[in-house]
């Protein structure tokens, strides 16, 4: 095996003097043109932005959280702890991303975070002079006193420090789309092992999707340009890649991150489907949300180096060994001319070859291993230039914004300084295991490795392989490790010593680890929270080994013993957009449009929302002064002539069956078997626990059908609750049920000359005479010339009143026809708000009422509850609690002073009470102004309200300063003896 | 999750709302009888309001209500999530329990 | 004063067709459709005696089957849409639902007109798959959904039903009524998302 | 007793920091203890704290069966505040409110109190009676409350969806005493203290087994061994079932998996705490920069501390409804914990059948808040055997005698609640 396509480090522009003249899959004759903080700067199509930035020889891209030091660029990849910068700007910004993963487009706009005035001088940095102070958890000791100034002088500017980037400026103005799709086979991860396994399953017939987090798939076979079998290893990968996109079955989604595995063998994945352009064409989304079912997955997600703990590793210029062949074989980029290579692993020596290929200068390889560990491999041999010092350590970066040399320790114990401009490390290499423990499995250890790989308990239906599975030694090149985690640091002590730096992102250092441990937070889980480390956004990919391994150290218990923290998903951070898909602004929630909606439109009706329905709330007419005056006009129409409405929303169920009486029987408190055909019942449903579930009408058309209404806001509850009891208690019943809400348009229509209305309608002969159709009647019918509709003779404002029910498609005709052949009887829509006053007005019941916390009793309806039958929650609607005398009751209310308001949710106190907890009594739970009275009323919930009728006592409202006296009276103020509805 | 459910075939947890657990206490009464336990008041507290609630294999009840709308009772593992089966509360003939058909789980 | 015995005139549930490249969402107003629900003991006896009286099929679960002009399509245990197209609405449902109960007079099934509480919607063109991929969670793929295959699921939590008509891409989607318009919204934009990101894809 | 200053922290500082010394012991276990707290999260261990401090009684032992925080305190979204709504809560969660208002000085620990603000929107005229309505008992209660309406709501938090959006934000209620408290720091805080009062913190030591002579408790198994005890206090959170179990009783409890989320850490723009009322959703920014946020439970039993995808995108697409600036923000991770939700959502702290065995659950997915609270009204009730009159109404008979807390109004279905 050899290096592939040779490149000299021979710029290939003056502007970007470390670009190499060949290799990689970049394409030079497409120049890009970005700027990162302001500087104007070019790069490749195929680069990322931090190639970019090597290429043209930027290594500073930003400052660390706590301590503002200088950093640069340590990997390529998604694990980058350091290189995160602001992308694109104003409403588009994006905080916090990775240089290395950012695919670079012409017009790139980036910015370093977490700096003032500038990247290169950084006031803040004065931060590292109280270093000593701002160890882990110093915050937790101090800033506690006084008090009083924690949130108004400490909380602050420990917020100030807050965070590296900014949040958008505005909205989000791209979009974003979720689906569904179905696997045989989710390949996670398309490297050598990932295409292989791809490629098999594609073979064998199954459908196979394959995810690959990077824009080009080929995983370390490019990154490594290694020649396999006489030819460059991309050659094969494009071949896999032709063969697998020839076929119909196989879906090859690149820029596509598996972020975590859930139940039922389903994979969250995002495609970042235009994040490499400027802005996405219209329609285009920005990211998609994959949800994936597939029957088996394969990990084959690779693996993840690590660095080697010294003093100073975060300079710009200290960077993982291959990720350097990465930036060599995959962008075409020299990360550094004078390397010093450190190592631990025969896969150190992979990079130091491939630098000196590239035309760079290693000037050592310092090889942490004793000379026997080293010689016992068969690694490929040291680079012939440059010294290869074995068993020796770096001990520290030197340098300022960058490396300008390593501090060596021989093996003599010799201290030498080496001038260079790249330090790449090698630590060794962890699996990429992450997805393997989402649904609780433990990773294992393993030493001929020295990493933890996915352990026994997969998720069900996954395999690892290749380098995800520890997989490292290729029949031709096995792999050799002794661990190395951390140079023991020089012994010098005080005020300001070097830091060695395990968590880059959270400025984590070894001492932050052991003066942890030394407070008793020594176990991995504690330590991760006392410390923060591995919780910044690279979630610890590389840093969380030679964490614990520190820990391991100080406490003596081994590796496998110290174990690594959970890992949680996502794998890679997920934009919040794409998580929601289309689902924001108007498009939140799907709209439910009542059949009139259109019409009401027209009209100029405002809509309120119930649940997802838009309904009409009421019908302005120009030179209205507010809302209250069409409420007004639009009950004095039903009061005074007639008025109809969209009541379409109630729920409706058919109930049919041979036992469908019986059924009812035992849905509602009161009984439904002795309803007469052609007749309409009230009726109040129990949950099991004896509180009101909701209060509804049954109409009998048969002796085996009833059609049974429900309110608006308990709709699917009910016939939830109507299938589950049938189901499960009762399933012997012989009883369908059918939700007809959507096939029936409902209208009331109200008023005394509701019947004269309705005449002009109602096709012959059927007769709507008082004496025919009586009060709570029910009829099919037809109206206008033949369309079937069902007629009820029911009323919730009080006023002689019928429901017409067409189905839906001719509802909005049905209205207008009843505007135009009603004119002359002054007939008006009505909308959801005159509807609320109506209700009031007669005491009838709603949401506010039936608030899940009321009985039938409390309500007023208690004479319904059937005492000879069995009912859901009639057993427990005994217990004491809820019969007690002291319950709080409906009851009416009118201010003594009837020009005063009643405030919805005011309490209510006794008349000389203080309005305190003590007196509170009740409260407002319903409240209108009545135009038919013309003054306030409202309907409450209090304490003995039965016993207060005619009493004064006050509601009062602190919240919105309002005290008013009020008189408890019956809940129905309007037409108590019904009296107009039988009219 | 995914629950096979016997009429629609595996579909996802989002279809489906939970109602609690099929536990002895709560029996199914049998058919035609009443809801309520005869033997009262405690018994009814007892089956409305306390669980065993124990880690492990668990049946609950399950209502297909985005799909079939049907009620299904749900052998599932309160820890691991894993499912074993599923079957419609209300007996059709002999009611077969549906497998996921994918192996384990 | 307007003729007070004109008949009405019916609504549409959805606006226009829709044509966005290789997709096309064509509205089916004015059908007739059924709810049929048998009780267990008696669905032999109801398939025999559909087949035997009308040539109807009643096809197994998550089955549709369209024999004589009527499609029967199972939508849950024991319960099945016959869906008729029809030019006069109204007396057709009458008549598909007067010869239905006929039939089935003497037997514990029953039937309920839902004819406006769905609106139907046929799907057709080569991208409707990947359309249908961001709006129900099923796998719409030929081998696990044939031809005449019926799933109830859901689109942004609203219940519907949908049914492959033919092989080639054709389904029809049964949405409620109340629904329709927002979720033809939803429709269109996936289906402008499809095109665009095909376009996009090069 | 080394107590936690700016000047100790600063001598430390001059010497290395070698001379910090444990948190807390790693006790071993004693044959015996007067009172044993099972459970080493924020209750068990502010039990513990408070029967040494408050209550003067010694030989206490909290047995933890992992990490104390492993539990929920250490996977809250963090909000404190006592804008309740029934008489038989409020007084409770005020006194917790209090309590967290002097808990620095009373533990010398900064668990980072900080009274940023806690405000719930409204999105019709339905729920703003609501609101006016628990606002009203609140202040009746003594407790904070200010009603706010669009324009207040918009100029505290302008890059809400206000006027956009599908149910447009019509004002909120807030309560400014509330906010959060840095949930880890509370679990290390107790600890802390009451380690230095004596109480032995054992981890790692599961209870296996309550031994009961007589119908009263004389100890329990644990995986390190028996330990005798005359007064057991559970405090197992989402595990109050399967504990009270091992006394063969059953409760009144399902447990399930709530998820919380983190955002990466941003600068911060978001200065309180709000929540959503056109669905579920609620949001703040940790003093580190993360967006911490969560929503609805996952709607079925569990006892495995992970959620599903349904919930994930439920709350990702409400925060885009009510924040669409969310867009590019990137959720760093998201976790579960298990928590016992109860038939009326409220908590239980009494008296169990079994004599010497008290109990302490049901906290829902709000019990963080109520930790200082619980554990100084659960130390009375283990002290003096009579509930704290705070707390009374958290009986377990409530639901044989009818007197459910049910502030939701949702009845007998603990995933509703
Ligand atoms: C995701 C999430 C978000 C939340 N958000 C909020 C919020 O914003 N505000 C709020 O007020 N509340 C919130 N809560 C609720 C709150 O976290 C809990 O109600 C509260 O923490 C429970 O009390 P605890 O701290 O004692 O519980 P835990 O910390 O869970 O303590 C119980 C302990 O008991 C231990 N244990 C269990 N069984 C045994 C045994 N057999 N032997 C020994 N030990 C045992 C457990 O290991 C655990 O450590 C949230 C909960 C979750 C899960
Ligand atoms: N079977 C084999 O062919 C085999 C076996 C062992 C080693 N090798 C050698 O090892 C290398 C291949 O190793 P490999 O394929 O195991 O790993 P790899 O590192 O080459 O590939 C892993 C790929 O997975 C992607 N990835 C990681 N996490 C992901 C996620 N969550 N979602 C989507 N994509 C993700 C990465 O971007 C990368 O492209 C080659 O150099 C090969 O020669 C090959
Ligand atoms: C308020 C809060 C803030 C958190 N912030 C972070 C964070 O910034 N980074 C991180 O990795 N995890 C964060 N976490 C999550 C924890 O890492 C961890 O997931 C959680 O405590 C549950 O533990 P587990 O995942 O180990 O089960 C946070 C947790 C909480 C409760
Ligand atoms: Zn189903």
């Amino acid at each position: 095996m050899s290096q592939a396509r040779t490149s000299v480090a021979r710029p290939s522009s003056s502007l970007q003097p470390f670009r190499l003249a060949e290799g990689g899959i970049v394409d030079r004759s497409r120049v890009l043109l970005y700027s990162f903080d302001g500087a104007p700067l070019q790069g490749h199509l195929g680069d990322t932005l931090a190639s970019a930035l090597l290429a043209s020889g930027v290594r500073l891209t930003g400052r660390s959280f706590k301590y503002h030091r200088p950093r640069g660029i340590l990997s390529a990849g998604s694990e980058e702890p350091s290189a995160l910068v602001e992308l694109r700007r104003g409403d588009r910004r994006e905080a916090n991303t990775r240089a290395t993963v950012a695919e670079l487009y012409d017009g790139l706009v980036a910015q370093s975070q977490n700096r003032w005035p500038s990247l290169r001088y950084d006031a803040m940095a004065i931060n590292q002079v109280f270093a000593p102070l701002f160890v882990a958890g110093f915050y937790y000791k101090t800033f506690m006193w006084p008090a009083a100034l924690w949130e108004r002088l400490y909380e602050p500017a420990i917020r100030r420090a807050a965070g590296l980037g900014r949040a958008a400026g505005g909205p989000d103005p791209d979009h974003y789309e979720k689906l569904t799709a179905f696997a045989d086979v989710l390949v996670i991860g398309g490297g050598a092992s990932g295409l292989a396994a791809a490629l098999a399953a594609a073979r064998a017939g199954e459908r196979v999707i394959l995810c690959d987090e990077q824009a080009h798939p080929g995983g370390r076979a490019i990154d490594d340009g290694r020649m396999v079998g006489g030819r460059p290893a991309l050659d094969g990968v494009l071949e896999t890649l032709a063969e697998l996109s020839s076929d119909p079955r196989v879906r090859i989604l690149p820029r596509t991150t598996v972020f975590g595995v859930y139940d039922g063998r389903t994979y969250g994945a995002v495609e970042r489907v235009a994040d490499h352009v400027a802005v996405p064409p219209a329609d285009v989304p920005r990211q998609r949300l994959w949800r994936i079912i597939a029957k088996r997955a394969v990990l084959a997600a690779g693996a993840t180096e690590r660095g080697i703990i010294f003093a100073d590793n975060d300079r710009p210029g200290v960077m993982l060994a291959g990720a350097v062949r990465s930036y060599i074989h995959r962008y075409g980029v020299l990360p550094g001319r004078r390397a010093v290579v450190f190592t631990n692993n025969d896969d150190g020596m992979t990079t130091a070859r491939a630098l000196a290929t590239a035309g760079g200068h290693v000037v050592a390889v310092v090889d942490a291993r004793s000379v026997s560990a080293a010689s016992a491999a068969t690694a490929p041999a040291p680079p012939p230039e440059g010294e290869h010092l074995l068993g020796a350590v770096v001990v520290r970066a030197l340098g300022g914004t960058e490396v300008s040399g390593a501090l060596v320790r021989l093996a003599s114990g010799e201290e030498r300084t080496i001038a260079c401009d790249l330090i790449a490390v090698s630590g060794g290499w962890s699996p990429n295991l992450h997805l393997s423990t989402h649904l609780g499995g433990k990773p294992a250890w393993d030493d001929a490795i020295a990493a933890f790989r996915p352990g026994e308990a997969l998720p069900p239906g996954m395999t690892a392989v290749g380098r995800a599975a520890g997989v490292f030694a290729a029949a031709d090149r096995p792999y050799a490790i002794t661990p190395m985690w951390q140079v023991p640091p020089a012994a010098a002590k005080g005020w300001r010593k070097p830091k060695a730096f395990v968590d880059l992102q959270h400025d984590v250092t070894d001492e932050d680890i052991q003066l942890a441990a030394r407070e008793g937070f020594d176990h991995a889980e504690h330590l991760k929270r006392y410390t923060t480390l591995g919780m910044a956004t690279d979630q610890g990919r590389t840093s969380a080994l030679p964490g614990i391994a520190v820990l391991s150290a100080h406490t003596g218990r081994s590796l496998p013993e110290t174990g690594l923290t959970t890992a949680r998903p996502p794998y890679t951070p997920v934009s919040i957009g794409a998580l929601a898909g289309t689902a924001r602004g108007a498009h939140f929630r799907p709209v439910r449009r009542p059949p009139t909606y259109a019409w009401a439109r027209q009209c100029g009706a405002s809509f309120v929302e119930t649940g997802l329905w838009l309904r009409a709330a009421y019908f302005p007419e120009p030179g209205d002064r507010d809302w209250y005056t069409a409420a007004r006009r639009e009950v004095e129409a039903v009061r005074t002539a007639v008025g109809i409405s969209d009541v379409s929303t109630l729920g409706k169920i058919d109930v049919r069956g041979r036992d469908a009486a019986a059924f009812l029987d035992r849905i509602y408190c009161n009984t439904m078997s002795s309803l007469a055909i052609g007749r309409v019942r009230y009726g109040v449903m129990l949950r099991e626990d004896g509180i009101v579930l909701d209060d509804g009408t049954a109409a009998r058309f048969s002796d085996g059908h009833f059609v049974v209404t429900t309110t608006t806001a308990n709709a699917a509850r009910v016939m939830q609750h109507l299938e589950v009891c049938h189901q499960t208690l009762w399933p012997a019943l012989d009883v369908t049920l059918a939700s007809v809400t959507d096939h029936w348009a409902q209208i009331a229509i109200a008023g005394p000359r509701a019947r004269d209305l309705l005449a002009r309608v109602v096709d012959r002969p059927f007769d709507i005479a008082n004496t025919a159709f009586l009060y709570m009647a029910a009829a099919e019918v037809g109206v206008c010339g033949g369309t079937p509709a069902r007629l009820f003779r029911v009323s919730f404002s009080g006023e002689l009143g019928f429901e017409l029910a067409v189905p839906a498609r001719f509802g909005q005709a049905l209205m207008e026809r009843l505007l135009v052949v009603g004119a002359d009887l002054g007939v008006r829509p009505y909308g959801a708000e005159a509807l609320g006053i109506l209700r009031i007005e007669k005491g009838h019941v709603a949401g506010a009422e039936l608030n899940g916390t009321t009985t039938a009793a409390d309500l007023g309806l208690g004479g319904l509850m059937s005492r000879k039958k069995e009912y859901i929650g009639r057993l427990l609607a005994e217990r004491p609690g809820l019969v007690a005398a002291d319950r709080q009751v409906l009851v009416g209310l009118r201010p003594a002073d009837r020009s005063a308001r009643i405030r919805s949710g005011a309490h209510l106190v006794a008349r000389n009470a203080k309005a305190d907890a003590a007196s509170d009594i009740g409260y407002v739970t319903s409240a209108a102004q009545s135009p038919t009275l013309g003054h306030a009323i409202a309907l409450a919930l209090m304490a003995r309200g039965r016993e207060r009728h005619g009493e004064i006592v006050r509601a009062v409202s602190p919240l919105t300063g309002e005290d008013v006296e009020v008189e408890v009276t019956s809940p129905v103020f309007y037409d108590p003896e019904g009296a107009r509805l039988r009219g | 999750m995914r629950i096979p459910c016997p009429h629609c075939g595996e579909r996802s947890l989002e279809e489906f709302t939970y109602l609690g657990p099929a536990n002895p206490a709560r029996a199914v009464p049998e058919a035609g009888r009443s809801a309520l336990p005869a033997a009262g008041l405690d018994e009814a507290v007892t089956s409305t309001y306390l669980r065993d609630n124990l880690p492990g294999w668990v049946t609950g009840i399950w209502y297909h209500a985005l799909g079939c709308r049907s009620v299904l009772l749900v052998e599932r593992h309160a820890t691991t999530h894993e499912i074993a089966g599923a079957r419609l509360a209300r007996a059709r003939g002999v009611a077969p329990v549906a497998r996921t058909g994918i192996g384990d789980a | 004063m307007a003729d007070a015995n004109e008949p009405l005139r019916p609504a549409t549930a959805w606006q226009d067709a829709l044509e966005i490249g290789d997709f096309t969402a064509t509205p089916i107003e004015g059908r007739t459709t059924l709810l049929l629900a048998v009780g267990p003991a008696s669905e032999r006896d109801v398939r025999r005696v559909l087949a035997d009286r009308l040539g109807l099929d009643l096809p197994q679960q998550c089955r549709a089957v369209t024999s004589a002009g009527v499609t029967l399509a199972s939508i849950g245990p024991g319960k099945w849409l016959a869906i008729a197209d029809a030019v006069e609405a109204v007396p057709s449902a009458r008549r598909l639902a007067d010869v239905l109960a006929g039939t089935l007079a003497d037997l514990p099934a029953s039937l309920v007109d839902v004819s406006d509480g769905y609106a139907a919607l046929r799907l057709s063109g080569e991208a409707t798959r990947d359309v249908l991929m961001r709006l129900v969670p099923v796998d719409v793929d030929r081998a696990a959904f044939s031809d005449g295959a019926v799933a109830a699921t859901h689109m942004e939590h609203v219940g519907v039903i949908l049914i492959r008509t033919d092989a080639a891409d054709g389904f029809e989607l049964l949405a409620p009524r109340s629904f329709a318009v927002s979720l033809a919204g939803s429709i269109e934009t996936a289906a402008r998302t499809v095109a665009a990101s095909r376009r996009f894809a090069g | 007793m080394q107590r936690y200053s700016i000047v100790s922290l600063v001598r430390e500082a001059l010497r290395g920091h070698v001379g910090w010394r444990p948190a807390w012991r790693q006790a071993e276990p004693k044959p015996e203890y007067d009172y044993v707290v099972v459970g080493g999260g924020g209750h068990g261990l502010a039990t513990a704290y408070y029967l040494a401090s408050r209550y003067g009684k010694a030989r206490i032992a909290v047995v933890e069966k992992g990490l104390i925080g492993s539990g929920n305190v250490g996977r809250n979204t963090t909000i404190v505040r006592s804008n309740y709504l029934l008489p038989g809560n409020i007084p409770f969660y005020e006194l917790s409110m209090k309590l967290w208002e002097g808990l620095e000085a009373d533990l010398n620990y900064n668990a980072m109190v900080s009274q940023r603000g806690v405000l719930n929107l409204y999105h019709s005229d339905a729920q703003r009676d609501a609101y006016i309505r628990r606002g009203n008992a609140m202040l009746m209660h003594g407790v904070d409350a200010t009603l706010l309406d669009a324009d207040a709501v918009r100029r505290k938090l302008p890059f809400l969806d206000i006027d956009n959006a599908r149910f447009p934000i019509k004002g909120g209620l807030l309560q400014r005493r509330g906010g959060t408290v840095r949930h880890d720091a509370v679990a290390w805080g107790y600890a802390r203290a009451a380690d230095q009062r004596g109480v032995d913190i054992i981890e790692r030591c599961e209870v296996t087994g309550i031994r009961r002579e007589a119908g009263r408790v004389t100890g329990i198994e644990t995986a390190r061994g028996f330990i005798a005890a005359r007064n057991v206090g559970l405090a197992c959170a989402g595990n109050s079932s399967r504990v009270a179990a091992l006394a063969d009783l059953r409760l009144p409890i399902e447990s399930y998996a709530l998820q919380a989320f983190v955002s990466e850490a941003l600068k911060p723009f978001i200065d309180c705490v709000v929540t959503f009322g056109a669905g579920h959703f609620y949001i703040s920014q940790s003093d580190k920069g993360g967006l911490v946020f969560g929503g609805d439970l996952d709607t079925y039993n569990s006892y495995a501390q992970r959620g599903n995808l349904p919930v994930i995108e439920d709350v990702a697409e409400c925060g885009m409804a009510l924040m669409p600036r969310l867009g590019r923000v990137r959720l760093l991770r998201h976790w579960g914990g298990i928590m016992d939700m109860t038939m009326d959502g409220s908590p239980i702290i009494d008296r169990t059948p079994v004599e010497g065995l008290w109990l302490n659950a049901g906290w829902c997915y709000g019990g963080f808040k109520a930790t200082p609270a619980s554990g100084l009204v659960f130390a009375h009730l283990m002290a003096t055997a009579a509930p704290h009159e705070a707390a009374r109404a958290y009986r377990l008979d409530r639901f044989a005698t009818g007197h459910a807390i049910d502030e939701k109004g949702m009845g007998p279905h603990p995933q509703l609640h």
